[in-house]
């Protein structure tokens, strides 16, 4: 196993304790996808936000690899701060594990900078994603009374 | 070593549960065995080959005798069918012409090639049909005989088509209520097995000749110890110019004609 | 890395079900019952608590209460004693549950959700149970397990699909439903089934309009209907001697996309003339009392056949709602029947005898519009559907508790042009649910539905980005309520709407003038010199 | 309830197709519940192996015979006591000792319900009787 | 099991087409079981001429099952892309092939509940224990693909990475299965007809003719009853397939006969003098095998001219012309030709009887079966998409 | 871990049987004592709880419809899956008792490339049919041991089944069946993170009991063998109430016996009582023509509603209000003309 796929690994581990119950256990170790959906969004999900932490640190490409993981955190009853906390996850991991292996690479590559920057986007996200909710909770009720607001639009009482 | 009481019980046991129990009746029963072929007969000994010289001369000195085939036939409970598709036959004979195609000239042809030959399975050296068989249930043993295991045999007939010399036979039919008389000393087949002639192996093993060679009053059958330079067929094929049917197959059959 | 797997392995193992406990967060729960709606419909134990409380201020005997009343329960129902003695926990309900697909809380599979219960009811009511404990699934009744209780049992839509895949029927909405008539008992109900529940009792539907404001929303729907159509559009209400009696959910007088739905329905009986009432009584088709106990469904139901028999209709005619369905289809007959009062339903334009109904005698608006296309009694123009790519949501309850399957899809059909379908294990028997139904759609808990409804949600990702499907039609008025909701998060860019809008919508009337808008108001799109 | 009828039909079929071997015994009082006698050979006293053993594994035995006999050529048997035996079924078994396959072997196997074994396709008991096998 | 509920749903015509089928099969199986109470002996078979029918349409049913890779190769090692859909019913007649021949070697065996005997007790120096493994082995690895592939166009997603090196094995594989058949007979001393170098060549050329004419009277067929088009410029490759395959197979009789003619060797002529103008009065042979000649030769001549070929109606004809053909030469005059004269020169002749007829029609049927439900299932997926 | 307990008790079982069967009482005890008392309690605990069900009523119909109801007489209804006469039912229930149709549609959820896809799962309906079938032959064909002259079907079942000529006695294919089938359910519960984390000790009892009785009966068939015609002895003396101890009670015997007798009186009390509660489940043996026949509930009892008259007098203002027609008025003035 390189050590790209290690740091995933772990990350995806640690990402997956924060999640409630029992599913910690089962979203982690199911390494069959097919069994898991929530576990493959988050393995997918991270693998590909790796990928841009050692890359190009592509804004939009981060945006969509953040959408989906975010958004079901959003719903998991995630805090903002429990949402992004799985980037945060990411340094003590890279602490314990780059010093064995390919350390130039990664500390060129990956620095805390890097990290805190992906937390920053990832902040936003979840704001964008509670304020989306927040707007449809909105939408729901305005449409449960849409027939009265209208009434009361067209005749004043 | 003798198998007591105790043994028996003990193979039936559950003392023997760890131990896949019919291993063990097996090995049991080999070493009693290698004990009874020590006091007894061998088996088959390692240096036999045997083989079978015809003399086509004497087998025609009686027109019309079939008494070596009704002796093979009654002995082996060969079925009698009356449909020749269904024929079984270990041992028959075919006009001359027919069984050694190449070896007839325009000119003998008139007067030798409707002669009837003699024919059995030819117990080859390398035997096509063991080949083929894809569960080896014929085989040639050591002694040179080819044989077949008549409880193995898928009925498949490959051996049939590989055969050169049209030696094997398929049981079509249940071959039972086609056998007058059974012998009880041979087990009849089944249907769907094919069946040949088997040197008389049944014979042998109580050091008895071939059934066909005994039967014989003109001797025209030899039978015999191929490798054994003194045997009466070696004799015989010193002193005779003997032929082997289709010797260019290269199967080495170990049965000679004496022209 | 493996080492590191097991590592955490060890810190966290897999451990038993039965050990866990509940975590209450707000967005994943719905809140409890207000007193007063309790008491207003006179059950037992109204008191302030919530779930995330520590304290839930149980009755002193509410052990007693829970057990006594499993007691009389598995004598009341065979389907629940059986579903608790013959699970064989093969697993084959485990990935069908939409929660648990969109959770990943292992809890929501099917069959732990009823382990939950099995697992009291093997310690109270077996030999082996009471012997054997834990060695047989055994476990105490215990505060933490009714507080598991409520957190799985009002997070379960009743949906039926687990049903369909077990091999021996196990129906985790009979438990589910057993599990909050007993969480009932001692008071542990969420508000958003008993605030409808008590308004329905009361005013006759579940948002509490009375009879004035009521006639108020109708009039409104008639005057619109109008307006589109510029053809005199009357609906009577509370009008006896009619033919037929029409209930509906009240959603449909009062949201959207609920309340197209309304204004395709008054097109339609205009157009074909039919003789009909609706009752400001019996102005809710829904049924809240399903989601709380068999015995409110009943007290809720009994309003129908009261109203249909004061008003002298000769039959009843159901619109667009999955669980008013499942009342009417499985319950209101054995409930509130006989109604021999009525006449065994006969389409008074086709002729046709509804011979499914002759019991009953309330049928489904989608059977008797079906009815009415198939004999050629409409005229219908698709092509103002042509900027809708339609697909079709089978709601639980038609689908699992009726197997009403073709007759939406004839209708829609007939009506717009552009339809497909969903991959074919989402739809039909096989079909997910919103993820809001069975008191679950509040907001409160919107987090919790988003997940459940992301199975469905992602089915129609599927056509919407295969054939570019912007419109998801349906026939429940919670669907109605939830689905739009759930698009707008998962799959922005698909609207919802009923089938009977879409009929609305394509329905020529005699002597209706050219209309210029469809039923939402928003402008007629003609693309006849494209199209054709 | 309406299926309590049907119910318990279906309850006293199952417990009527459980209980078969209780109820066809009790109808059947005449049926041998006893294994056949053996018919035992007059002039032998010993089988080529004890008794217990035939009787449980004779199949064995003959599977093995046959084996060693047929693909081997070994044809002798060293029974326990010392005898040689002919691995012969027709010459050793049927032919000296138990002449009537009828009442040594099928009645057995009948007893048992051990499907006939297709030994006698082949091989010749003394009265050459071949019981018709599907 | 595999998506079966699909074949569950149809018409009246569907209906009646299964419901004759079974009703085929059912008579195929009670002859056999007429067989199996009686023997072979209810067959036309004899000493002489041992092995029949049933061998023979084994032999030609491994080259329809070969032939598979003649769809099989274009698209996945040329990338043809035609061929995408086509390949589904390609593999998918070659597992119904296949199972086909293994149930003519098995109403062949004299003693079939023995048949585990096979496998209990192997012999690699047997032809048949290689193609059992030959045919066993391109049996599971095209049920493999085919389903595989299927159920991940159903589901819409791609193909598991596994599947690919299946694939590209089946392809030499399937040249090994026919190769390995031919070799059942051309290693046997003493039948001259068989005992001949350019024999698996010869069968390959057979198979790759009539194998791809099965599949566009197939697809042909399918086209008319179902709607489905495998595509014209798929069904004309498959035609550009038959025609070389066709000519080569021609080519190679030719070269037989020459040899077997021009050196006047007696083994080598008395086949072809029995096949094609009799032999010691036997003449009962000689005028299917001529029909066979010639309808191949009407076959290559439609064929050959490309206006001709691109006339479906022609190529139906060209089609049915090759199929029947091939099915005659190999499917009857090979083996029976082959048996006689014996060894001993005897010339017996061999008429398939009425059960064993039916057993073999119940085989067909059942193959018709497979296919019907099999292809069923494969539009039904296609159709949802 | 959940496993070692059903494990530990199912080789309790086999070591008493081993251990017991070396005094004569302890024999008759295990051989004669417990099999008839495990059958009575078989017998008297399945009719107990199959009556227990029957007794409850089936308050509501509640068929879990799987296809199109029967409305219309153009739609064509799916008569199996969505029955609406009792035959239907019937052949519904047919379906699901013969060849496992809900188990049938199992599938997978997944998901490729975030999209969720339901994919064909039907090993566990494979392996259940086959497992149950082989079961059942098996036990028919144990019916020569117990029934004397043999019936014929139970002869032609054997011959069947055994067919195919591998070893002597013959290996009967409904052995190697459901000796595969065990073996995969088994370790479905063991490597399926779902199966397992939801399986109970009861869950491994039933498959370690079952995987002893075969594997206890294959070693008396091939391994360590028994004397048949004894063991049909003992069995037809057990069946009328004859017992006789006979030496056939060898210790594999006994463990095979002491298996069953220990798997048919953990029957009545666990989750295998599916066998009969399939039968009797609602959602699936009902027709579903819940609006064209009236299904009644036995306790059906009155409940407190809110009435039309109560309703209208609460909200009589507002009725006249809206000019809504009113009940009572209506009946003032009948009376006052």
């Amino acid at each position: 196993m390189d050590a790209n796929e290690a740091i995933l690994e772990q990350w995806v581990v640690r990402t997956a304790e924060s999640y409630p119950h029992h599913a910690a256990a089962l979203l982690s170790k199911e390494r069959d996808p097919f069994r898991n959906p929530v576990g493959d969004t988050l393995r997918q999900s991270l693998a590909l936000l790796l990928r841009e932490l050692f890359a190009e640190m592509d804004a939009t490409a981060i945006d969509s690899a953040l959408d989906p993981i975010i958004r079901l955190q959003a719903i998991q009853g995630f805090s903002s701060d429990d949402a992004v906390r799985f980037v945060s996850l990411l340094k003590p991991i890279l602490r314990e594990l780059a010093p064995e292996r390919n350390s130039a690479v990664l500390d060129r590559r990956i620095d805390d900078d890097r990290i805190n920057r992906l937390a920053v986007m990832a902040a936003d996200k979840c704001t964008q994603c509670r304020e989306q909710l927040a707007r449809i909770r909105a939408n729901e009720v305005q449409r449960a009374n849409h027939v009265q607001q209208r009434i009361r639009a067209r005749r004043p009482a | 070593m003798k198998i007591t009481r105790k043994d028996f019980l003990r193979i039936s046991g559950l003392g023997l549960l760890a131990v896949a129990g019919r291993k063990a009746v097996r090995a049991v029963a080999e070493r009693t065995s290698e004990r009874a072929s020590e006091q007894t007969s061998a088996p088959f000994a390692k240096q036999v080959r045997w083989g079978m010289a015809i003399d086509l001369q004497k087998c025609r000195q009686k027109d019309g005798c079939d008494r070596c085939i009704k002796a093979c036939h009654s002995t082996h409970n060969v079925p009698q069918f009356s449909d020749r598709a269904h024929e079984v036959k270990w041992i028959w004979k075919e006009p001359f012409k027919n069984v050694f195609p190449a070896a007839q000239t325009g000119y003998t042809r008139e007067f030798f090639g409707n002669l009837p030959v003699l024919l059995v399975c030819n117990h080859c050296d390398d035997p096509p049909c063991q080949d083929v068989c894809p569960v080896k249930a014929t085989w040639k043993r050591e002694d040179g005989v080819v044989t077949i295991d008549f409880h193995r045999c898928i009925g498949c007939r490959y051996c049939m088509a590989a055969c050169p010399y049209g030696a094997r036979s398929f049981n079509w039919l249940d071959p039972r209520p086609a056998i007058a008389t059974v012998n009880l000393d041979f087990p009849t087949r089944t249907k769907g097995v094919v069946e040949k002639c088997n040197f008389c192996e049944e014979r042998l093993a109580k050091g008895l000749g071939p059934a066909c060679a005994e039967s014989c009053e003109e001797k025209a059958i030899v039978f015999g110890d191929l490798e054994k330079p003194d045997s009466e067929v070696r004799r015989l094929l010193r002193s005779r110019f003997a032929v082997q049917r289709q010797p260019e197959l290269g199967t080495g059959p170990a049965v000679y004609y004496i022209v | 890395m493996p080492d590191k797997l097991l590592a955490i392995e060890q810190k966290r193992p897999e451990g038993d079900w039965r050990d866990a406990k509940v975590e209450f967060r707000k967005g994943t729960i719905c809140y409890s019952a207000a007193p007063k709606n309790i008491t207003y419909l006179s059950l037992p134990n109204p008191r302030e608590w919530q779930p995330f409380d520590a304290d839930w201020k149980l009755p002193p005997n509410w052990k007693e209460i829970i057990l006594k009343g499993m007691k009389e329960r598995l004598r009341k129902y065979r389907s629940f004693r059986l579903f608790m003695e013959i699970c064989v926990r093969c697993g084959a309900c485990a990935d069908k549950c939409h929660f648990y697909v969109g959770s990943g809380d292992p809890k929501n599979m099917p069959v732990l959700r009823a382990e939950l219960m099995r697992s009291v009811y093997r310690r109270y009511f077996t030999l082996t149970g009471r012997l054997f404990r834990a060695l047989v699934g055994a476990r105490e009744l215990t505060e933490d397990v009714i507080k598991e209780w409520f957190y799985y049992f009002y997070q379960c839509t009743e949906c039926r699909r687990c049903s369909v895949f077990c091999p021996y029927g196990i129906d985790t909405a009979e438990i589910t439903m057993m599990g909050r008539e007993l969480l009932d008992l001692i008071g542990c109900n969420i508000n958003w089934v008993m605030e409808p529940a008590a308004n329905c009792f009361r005013t006759g539907n579940h948002l509490g309009v009375q009879p004035h404001a009521f006639q108020d929303s109708i009039q409104f729907a008639a005057d619109e209907a109008k307006e589109i159509t510029g053809l005199p559009i009357e609906v009577p209400i509370n009008r006896k001697g009619a033919e037929i009696l029409f209930v509906m959910p009240s959603a449909d007088y009062f949201g959207t996309p609920h309340y197209y739905t309304l204004l395709g329905y008054l097109m339609l009986f205009h157009e074909i003339g039919l003789d009909y009432t609706v009752s400001a009584f019996a102005s809710e088709g829904g049924n809240f009392g399903l989601f709380s106990s068999h015995e409110l469904m009943k007290r809720l139901n009994a309003k129908i056949y009261e109203e249909a028999k004061r008003l002298r209709v000769k039959w009843i005619l159901g619109g667009e709602c999955g669980h008013m369905w499942r009342v009417f289809h499985q319950y209101m007959d054995t409930m509130n029947g006989p109604a021999d009062f009525l006449e065994p339903p006969v389409s008074p334009i086709t002729g046709t005898h509804f011979e499914n109904a002759r019991s009953t005698r309330a049928v489904h608006i989608c059977e008797f519009t079906a009815d009415l296309i198939h004999h050629g009694k409409l005229r219908l123009d698709p092509r103002r559907n042509d900027r809708w790519n339609v697909t079709y949501h089978d709601s639980c309850n038609p689908s699992r508790a009726m197997g009403l399957l073709e007759e939406p899809r004839y209708i829609l059909k007939n009506a717009c042009r552009n339809f497909h379908e969903m991959p074919e294990n989402t739809i039909r028997e096989q079909t997910f649910c919103c993820g809001s139904g069975a008191g679950l759609g509040t907001d409160e808990n919107l987090e919790m539905r988003l997940r459940g409804g992301f199975p469905r949600a992602n089915a129609v990702k599927h056509v919407r980005e295969k054939h570019g499907v912007n419109l998801l039609a349906c026939i429940c008025a919670i669907d109605k309520a939830t689905l739009p909701t759930l698009m707008e998060y998962w799959v922005p860019g698909v609207e919802v709407a009923g089938v009977h809008e879409l009929l609305g919508n394509a329905l020529v009337m005699t002597g209706e003038k050219e209309r210029t808008t469809d039923l939402r108001g928003e402008p007629l799109v003609r693309e006849e010199a494209t199209r054709e | 309830m309406s299926d309590r009828p049907l119910i318990l039909a279906g309850l006293t079929l199952f417990v009527g197709l459980v209980t078969t071997p209780i109820w066809h015994g009790a109808l059947d009082r005449k049926a041998a519940l006893t294994a056949p006698p053996i018919q035992l050979p007059a002039q032998e006293k010993q089988c080529v192996a004890p008794a217990s053993y035939m009787r449980s594994s004779h199949m064995q035995l003959l599977e093995h015979w046959r084996d060693e006999a047929a693909r081997d050529g070994r044809r002798q048997f060293v029974a326990f006591n010392g005898k040689i035996y002919d691995k012969n079924p027709t010459r050793t078994c049927v032919t000296q000792c138990h002449t009537d396959r009828k009442e040594f072997c099928e009645r057995c196997h009948d007893y048992a319900g051990v499907s006939d074994p297709d030994c006698w396709n082949c091989h010749n008991d003394s009265q050459r009787t071949s019981r018709s096998a599907p | 099991m595999f998506m079966f509920e699909k074949a569950l749903t149809g018409g009246r015509k569907y209906w009646l087409w299964i419901t004759s089928l079974f009703l085929l099969v059912l008579a195929g199986s009670l002859c056999y079981v007429l067989q199996l109470t009686h023997g072979l002996a209810v067959t036309g078979l004899s000493r002489d001429v041992s092995w029949g029918l049933y061998i023979a349409q084994f032999t030609f049913f491994v080259g329809v099952a070969a032939s598979a890779v003649m769809v099989v190769l274009p698209y996945y090692l040329h990338d043809y892309q035609q061929f995408g859909r086509i390949t589904i019913l390609g593999e998918l007649l070659a597992v119904t092939a296949v199972t086909m021949c293994i149930l003519f070697i098995f109403v062949d065996l004299g003693q079939p509940t023995r048949i585990v005997n096979i496998v209990l007790h192997p012999q690699p120096k047997s032809v048949m224990f290689w193609d059992m493994i030959a045919l066993g082995g391109y049996l599971l690895m095209n049920a493999a693909i085919a389903v595989v592939t299927l159920t991940a166009q159903r589901e819409q997603v791609p193909a598991p990475g596994w599947i690919k090196p299946v694939i590209i094995l089946s392809i030499p594989w399937a040249i090994g299965i026919h190769t390995v058949t031919a070799f059942l007979y051309s290693g046997l001393p003493g039948r001259s007809y068989w005992l001949t170098a350019i024999l698996a060549p010869r069968f390959l050329a057979s198979a790759f003719a009539s194998g791809p004419a099965l599949l566009i009277l197939l697809c042909l067929a399918l086209r008319k009853l179902s709607g489905f088009d495998a595509g014209r410029e798929a069904i004309q490759k498959l035609a550009v397939i038959v025609t070389y395959a066709l000519a080569i197979n021609m080519f190679l009789i030719l070269a037989e006969v020459f040899t077997a003619f021009y050196s006047e060797i007696p083994a080598h002529e008395e086949h072809f003098e029995y096949l094609f103008i009799g032999l010691n009065g036997d003449r009962h042979l000689v005028l299917w095998m001529w029909l066979s000649t010639l309808l191949s030769g009407v076959a290559l001549a439609l064929l050959l001219v490309p206006k001709w070929r691109n006339n479906i109606r022609l190529l139906v004809v060209a089609c049915v012309c090759v199929f029947v053909s091939i099915w005659l030469d190999k499917g009857l005059g090979l083996i029976v030709g082959g048996m006689a004269p014996s060894p001993l020169g005897a010339v017996t002749r061999y008429v398939p009887t009425l059960p064993e007829s039916a057993i073999v029609l119940g085989i067909w049927a059942s193959g018709a079966l497979m296919i019907t439900v099999f292809y069923k299932i494969t539009l039904s997926v296609w159709e949802d998409n | 871990m959940k496993a070692l307990s059903p494990l530990l008790a199912v080789l309790a079982i086999v070591g008493f049987a081993v251990v017991g069967g070396h005094t004569h009482a302890g024999l008759v005890f295990l051989a004669v004592f417990v099999p008839y008392a495990a059958f009575a309690v078989f017998l008297v605990g399945f009719c107990y709880r199959v009556a227990r069900w029957a007794w409850i009523p089936v308050p509501f119909r509640i068929p879990t419809t799987c296809g199109q109801q029967k409305s219309l007489p153009w739609i064509k209804p799916a008569s199996l899956d969505n029955p609406s006469t009792g035959w239907g039912a019937f052949r519904r229930m047919a379906l699901e008792i013969l060849l496992f149709r809900s188990l049938f549609r199992n599938n997978r959820a997944r998901l490729h490339d975030r999209r969720l896809v339901l994919g064909e799962d039907r090993y566990l309906w494979l392996g259940a049919l086959a497992f149950h079938w082989s079961l059942l032959v098996i036990l028919l064909r144990h019916l020569r041991l117990f029934v004397q002259p043999v019936p014929v079907f139970v002869s032609v079942l054997s011959r069947l089944d055994g067919a195919f000529q591998v070893g002597t006695p013959a290996l009967y294919i409904s052995d190697v069946v459901i000796l595969g089938t065990l073996v995969y359910l088994t370790a479905r519960r063991f490597r399926n993170p779902l199966a397992r984390y939801l399986s109970m000790p009861i869950d491994y009892l039933a498959l370690f009991l079952l995987l002893g009785i075969v594997t206890s009966g294959l070693l008396m068939r091939f391994v360590v063998r028994v004397d048949v015609a004894a063991i049909k002895q003992f069995a037809l003396g057990l069946a009328v109430f004859r017992p006789v101890v006979t030496s056939a009670i060898t210790p594999i015997f006994l463990v095979h016996l002491l298996l069953v007798s220990a798997l048919a009186a953990y029957f009545p009390f666990s989750k295998l009582m599916h066998m009969g509660g399939v039968f009797l489940s609602p959602t699936r043996n009902l027709a579903n023509n819940n609006r064209s026949k009236r299904h009644v509930n036995p306790w059906n009892h009155p409940v407190k509603t809110h009435s039309y008259a109560e309703w209208e007098d609460e909200f009589r203002d507002k009725l006249k209000t809206a000019n809504l027609p009113l009940e009572a008025e209506d009946a003032r003035q009948i009376t006052g003309h």
